[in-house]
């Protein structure tokens, strides 16, 4: 059986050690606090892991943005401080509700889950002849029966198993976004501005290309490289080259405790 | 009446006769009945092989008709058939079966956020058993998959239409409530200096 | 008597679900009974089934029992299953009936060593739809599989030496046996973690 898991990523973390699929496991079940992981150290694990091995395959790193974005989105909206006494009431609120909705959505499915066992286990006694027809009707059918697929179907499934999966060929997906790109691209932008929003460089890219560019730029942080700052949710994000100094707001900053603001004020 | 019979005995024996499910136009067309007369007979056979109560029962499963055996000899016929029963489901697979089953076509990125685990595993061992089947692409590549046939054969459901209502699953208030102090308690910790 | 009502029940889900004919001796076996009960069980049923008279009768046939369609339904029978059943073949269905096409006579654990997974699921629905036969067992008493006749006419084929030739797929095997051979690697390799 060919059961490996997507996400072959070991995590060695202050407050976890263990599989990337795991992980998520535990945080979903509230066993490791969102608060006190440091995504961008996950981040960090899946680029070297990238780079390692040189190939972006597209559906295990679509799984993983998706993955690590809502975690990115979770974890910056608990952390958002603000400026107005009012809206700091407002932001960590509204986080909590997004993890809440997340979570229940999950147990939605978890007890959906246990209702399809149900069933399962109650209708999985009766079973469904499968014999073949008696020999009178068959010829009848065989008579009868027009083309109704293309033959093709069948050389091209062959050609499917014939390929072996030590030289791996690319060319059926449709395409890839190379981490490393978009971390020369996100330098290339930083060389020659300061600071600069991140929607008006990349926000006609398509979806994958952003993700990707977030992750990158999630790795240019890590290395101390670029801060970015977002003054409101869902705001626009100003980049900024490292050098330059930091914005007001360091979202997705490993241990940066968001009330500092309030506390002064 | 003799007739009525006559009708219930063509629909067993083509029953009996067909592989996989036959709908009720197809058994119309071969009976060279009307739908409604069929409908009868059908109920009809139904009422009577659960009065009899034998080997035989019919299902009204994916759309359409089948005959298939009582549950009571399902030991006797894998050791007759020599066929290992099949394995009950993980934990992981039942999830991404309902995610599939409520939310399809569903990607499995998509399933992979809602269950916040990388569910590729799960995911090929249904496909395996035939419990849901591949039905296209995404714009980003990613694979598509809905459930088949054999699923609503297997779950003994007439369609899918027949699961019960997603909203039987919603968390109460009370599970609400509980969750959101807890975070909002683990927010505050953090707040503090 | 309740038992014996039992005992009939299971030996008519058996009958149902066999494919070819079943003897006493293995009824007895599967039913954990003696073949004086079985039999005794068989005959219950036998009468029952003429008295009510409906599409499945009991035949006595080559040394044992079959259940088989009432004569009386041939005709709807023919009509009913004039029109072979032709729904979209899956990636697993479309994967196995080439490797039985190309390769045949196969036997199912080939099958699932291309593959690189079990394949039951998928044999199994193109066994019922007619697309593949079994022909026979191997030296190790797995069963051998080849297309059927309908498989050539759904598939537009004049013969199996119509089936589209592999050059587009380079490297092109020279034979069946390199073809196996070819195969069976690649789907280990796939198979491994």
């Amino acid at each position: 059986m060919s059961s490996r898991l997507d996400l072959d990523l070991y995590l060695d973390l202050e407050v976890f050690v263990g599989p990337f699929d795991l992980l998520l496991t535990v945080l979903l079940r509230e066993e490791v606090d969102l608060l006190e992981l440091e995504l961008a150290e996950v981040a960090a694990a899946y680029v070297t892991k990238l780079e390692e091995s040189g190939e972006i395959e597209l559906e295990v790193a679509t799984e993983f943005l998706v993955l690590i974005a809502a975690l990115l989105e979770l974890k910056s909206r608990l952390m958002l401080p603000s400026a107005d006494d009012e809206l700091a009431e407002l932001g960590p609120e509204e986080a909590v509700d997004e993890l809440v909705a997340r979570m229940l959505e999950y147990r939605r499915f978890r007890d959906a889950g246990q209702a399809v066992t149900d069933i399962f286990e109650q209708e999985r006694g009766h079973l469904y002849r499968s014999a073949p027809l008696p020999s009178a009707f068959r010829r009848v059918a065989v008579e009868n029966a027009t083309q109704a697929y293309r033959p093709e179907v069948l050389g091209e499934a062959i050609g499917r198993l014939l390929e072996p999966p030590a030289r791996p060929d690319l060319s059926h997906l449709k395409r890839t976004v190379s981490l490393r790109s978009r971390l020369s691209a996100l330098r290339a932008v930083l060389e020659g501005d300061s600071e600069f929003d991140f929607d008006e460089r990349f926000g006609r890219e398509d979806r994958l290309t952003q993700a990707v560019t977030i992750l990158a730029l999630l790795q240019l942080h890590t290395e101390g490289e670029a801060e970015w700052s977002q003054e409101e949710i869902c705001g626009p994000i100003t980049i900024s080259n490292a050098a330059a100094g930091p914005g007001k707001t360091a979202v997705g900053s490993p241990g940066y405790v968001a009330t500092t603001e309030r506390e002064a004020g | 009446m003799e007739s009525d019979g006559a009708l219930a005995r063509t629909v067993e024996a083509l029953l009996f006769l067909a592989p996989g499910t036959v709908t009720l136009t197809e058994l119309a067309d071969a009976c060279d009945a009307s739908e409604a007369q069929v409908g009868e007979a059908v109920t009809e056979l139904e009422m009577e092989l659960r009065d009899r109560d034998r080997g035989v029962v019919l299902r009204r499963v994916g759309g359409g008709f089948a005959l298939a055996s009582d549950p009571r000899a399902e030991q006797a016929a894998r050791r007759l058939l020599a066929k290992p029963r099949t394995p009950p489901l993980t934990q992981a697979q039942a999830e991404t079966l309902a995610i599939v089953a409520y939310l399809q076509p569903v990607s499995r990125p998509e399933i992979a956020r809602i269950r916040g685990v990388s569910s590729e595993s799960a995911v090929s061992s249904l496909l395996e058993r035939g419990l849901i089947e591949e039905s296209g692409r995404s714009r980003f590549g990613a694979t598509i998959y809905r459930t088949s046939e054999l699923f609503e054969r297997v779950f003994g459901l007439e369609g899918l239409d027949q699961l019960p209502d997603l909203t039987a699953f919603d968390p109460t208030p009370e599970d609400e409530r509980e969750l959101r102090e807890r975070l909002v308690a683990a927010g505050e910790q953090r707040s503090e200096p």
